[in-house]
């Protein structure tokens, strides 16, 4: 808890990953020596006009180099405004926040979909660097498959696409399927109704699952109230079966949560 | 040059004249991290209830220009577990003063709570009867002058500690709101509480928030706060403190100049954590710099 | 694709849902110099009443966080002059509506500008029962229902074009206020017309507008425009032109959405002069992209 | 009228003139030709906070370049953003905005004070271009004379202090006095005492005077009317003795209007 910082750091590099998603490297040794796997920081708008941080996951850390790096879509103004950073830039950033993905199992399926994909990657080389065997799945709309290639030395990567233009046609569950993966834990990001199909397979399959979920944020740290998701049991804050996203998650055991 | 910072507000003396906006501070643990709540005038507390609310579905937050909007529905844990947990937590820190924020569905929801409250150790209360992101009380209480005179009737009979009342911008004269809650007693008022507002996603063709509407706030409504503090000002006599897109020290300032006695800091708190050290800070200079000896001369000094 | 943007508003047919806040725009003439008039669905002129108004002292204007405060104090030339010059200018413009925004101090004054105009070769009035920088007339009869009835009901006797009543946001029950001019028998209702607000200068220790008040515009206070036309729509079955801090197609888009039939651009013109002719364009390719061939199908797309 | 344009255009040089006072060089042909001495141009802010234009005078012109030169002081969020701005930065500008000094007489009086001095510059220029005999007159705080020496070409130039440090101790009426200037007639900008000051030096000594005004604005080009000052005559607009600033000055015969 107390590892979190806010300060201004800076952007050492920036890079468009594909259409309308954007990779941004930042460097600060307390960020990089605190931050986890499914973690997330809160970025800061200069435009006086956006006010809350945007919320983005960690895709890497790198602590040699002290660096975290950030990939994200521009869905708005604020994202729009990290997008056209450079290398040189300074950005108001705090974190780490959140409680990433508990590294566990002996046969782990990361399940990542589209701009959930992004915190898998590290998921991925933490749980490959203590000897668990890495299965990746990747849920993409089209060929387009972005970061793929970069979760290879971690461990297998399959895909699946809408359009059925690479790997198996449909989604991430028909990919595990029509593969036959198996393992002993899955820890996913993406799309509600991914993550919402996910928890039913993992509970058909009894497979213990830990999802990351996302929400609306204002504050980030657990004070406003306003990322909850319903819970099964009363949550320690309110009591009342709400679980903060921002501060009791953004990862969950999905038996714990409703979705 | 030494600046007296120190604000009594209906006979309790705050360190200095800052506090934040319920609901956007959580009972301040959160902050903790960031923040040496010591430092701060006063901690008010998220709005508490008889039981445990769950509030509102998601989403319940969007950004707005220079603002956002909320429509959380107060969930809080209800007046057992915040007896037990946040005011001791709170109590720890001995230079700030406590004000717990009260919420209800129903005058007998209020009158509990500051029941309950009687025995506790904190320093004031103040009752949200503007919350407009609950179906039943909440502004409702808010909207109609024999109304909130008579809430505040209700919570004076019961109230141990000095009674804030939290006016609702919604209305057409937010002075006779404010005379209504001084002619009920009220020890002092707050204000103002958010204004009800909608955004819409247009691709989603949907309300940005589950609610419809929600209340904004931030740097965007300052200058309808800042109006109804010099208007309430002018018509009352009670203590006044004054919120409502608070950003920086000169903002804080300007809230004082209209009349408040003291300042609520609300929606910056999200967008720096730090803001009501710097605040606090930015004041004493401002002081010192202009030759205000004591940051009471300030208030309504704009006529 | 090609996309039907006329809209008709209480009988008359706008070439697309565009038009201009009243004041911010003067005549149209000083816009003419970047903006092709015939392109706007119609303009609204400045506020005019029977005789010339000098308007409020110096400094009329401050900016504040995504807005600014203005109290103009409706300084117009009166009907003889405005009849004489005006209106011959903007009938140049054959495909763009004019809109007559009139003012007055008195329910004698509205009758006579109304009466004046019955006469003249323009499309629609709008009354202004809602500015709240002047002292008498203005925002006074539009904060009590039954004022709003009875000067609509006036306006209806006299006028021989379409009746626009534009409201204040400065009141409880928006709702209430729109049935009350329905009741009288508006043809159409704009809203909203500004927030009261109050900016202070801490420097020098003054009100930054001389009028104290002032009437609070820009994109700070969409939410609640957005709000409010939300609440008329609900409430009233007449055409409703929105505004509030529309700044670009995507907010124009918002409006209509939550029930606006026409869109008003206001203090944006003073961001960008050619902010009208982009909205417009800007909402065509948002209706091409999204497959909607008739702009009206947007009205209230959201519930 | 139809010189108007607004644009973006490119930033070609920054510098600070002196403590909080900047000078700018936007270069645009169509700007710099048709720009006159005593107009003014709006600039637009980045920042989304702050959406009204600044009103800034023309320090000078520089038709072979097409570049104009804009002098300001930093006073709040708006001319802070621009003072940090650099050469090959971008901005929005509308201009030439109301209309200049007539460029009459033959024995001219300039009189510029704080940062009313920027506008006299390009006044001087142009009437000593066309054979005007050019006294200059600027009133300073202290003895930090910025520009001064950079109206020296174009004819004489004398100071006053408020604190006595250089020139005549006083204002500018007290520097005209002490020098024995006189002329036939008076250009001006400043605060509103000092051409109050000029206004009633002028009539007892029967000299023609323009002055420049300034007051708040939002659209700059006379339509909403925030601007206006009191005037002698009823004005042709409104036909209620309110001359508009941004549109029928900012520059004024001191006798039209009341101050």
């Amino acid at each position: 808890m107390s590892e979190k910082v806010i300060k201004v750091v800076p952007v050492v590099k920036t890079e468009k990953v594909t259409e309308g998603v954007f990779s941004m490297w930042i460097k600060d040794k307390d960020l990089a020596t605190a931050a986890k796997a499914g973690q997330f920081v809160s970025l800061y708008c200069n435009d006086g006009s956006q006010l809350l941080p945007r919320p983005i996951s960690i895709c890497e850390i790198d602590t040699k180099e002290e660096t975290l790096r950030l990939v994200y879509r521009v869905v708005g103004k604020g994202t729009e405004e990290f997008s056209k950073m450079k290398a040189g830039d300074e950005i108001r950033v705090m974190g780490p926040l959140g409680n990433g993905f508990t590294l566990e199992g002996t046969e782990a399926i990361l399940i990542g979909g589209g701009i959930g994909i992004p915190p898998m990657l590290q998921t991925a080389k933490s749980l490959h660097a203590q000897g668990v065997k890495v299965q990746v799945v990747l849920g993409y709309r089209d060929s387009d498959l972005f970061l793929k290639s970069e979760f290879e030395p971690y461990g297998s990567v399959i895909v699946s696409t809408e359009d059925g233009s690479v790997g198996t046609k449909g989604n991430v569950i028909d990919a595990i399927k029509a593969n036959n993966v198996s393992g002993d834990v899955i820890m996913a990001c993406g799309p509600m109704p991914m993550l919402r199909g996910i928890k039913a397979f993992a509970q058909e399959n009894s497979i213990k699952a830990q999802i990351s979920l996302e929400e609306k944020m204002a504050c980030g740290i657990g004070a406003c109230l306003a990322c909850v998701c319903k819970s099964k049991d009363k949550d320690h804050h309110t009591n009342v079966n709400n679980k903060r996203i921002c501060k009791d998650g953004p990862v969950f055991y999905a038996e714990e949560i409703e979705i | 040059m030494s600046v007296n910072m120190k604000v009594n507000i209906a006979g309790v003396e705050w360190n200095n004249p800052v506090t934040v906006a319920s609901g956007t501070f959580g009972s301040g643990a959160e902050y903790s991290d960031f923040v040496d709540l010591n430092k701060i005038g006063a901690v008010t507390t998220k709005g508490v209830a008889n039981v445990p609310w769950p509030g509102n579905p998601t989403p319940r937050i969007a950004e707005t220009y220079g603002g956002m909007i909320n429509a959380i529905g107060l969930q809080n844990p209800g007046i057992d577990l915040f007896v037990k947990r946040d005011i001791p937590f709170l109590r720890e820190y001995k230079d700030t003063k406590i004000i717990v924020n009260v919420c209800g569905k129903s005058t007998e929801d209020y009158c509990e709570v500051v029941e309950r409250l009687a025995s506790e150790d904190v320093d004031m209360l103040e009752i949200n009867i503007s919350c407009p992101n609950v179906k039943e009380g909440g502004i409702a209480f808010g909207q109609d002058p024999k109304a909130v005179e008579a809430i505040t009737k209700e919570m004076k009979k019961r109230a141990k500690q000095p009674v804030i009342m939290k006016l609702s911008p919604n209305v057409t004269n937010i002075a006779e709101m404010a005379k209504a809650a001084e002619a009920g007693g009220a020890d002092a008022l707050s204000l103002i509480n958010t204004l009800t507002g909608m955004k819409i996603d247009i691709h989603r063709r949907a309300f940005a928030v589950a609610n419809k509407t929600g209340g904004l706030s931030g740097p965007a409504i300052k200058p309808v706060a800042v109006r109804m503090v010099y208007q309430v000002a002018q018509a009352v006599n009670v203590p006044i403190i004054g919120m409502g897109g608070i950003m920086c020290a000169e903002d804080a300032i300007e809230f004082m100049m209209a009349g408040a006695n003291a300042v609520s800091i609300g929606t910056a708190n999200f967008h720096n954590p730090n803001v009501t050290l710097e605040v606090i800070e930015g004041m004493k200079k401002f002081c010192e710099k202009n030759g205000v000896k004591d940051i009471n001369e300030l208030v309504g000094c704009v006529k």
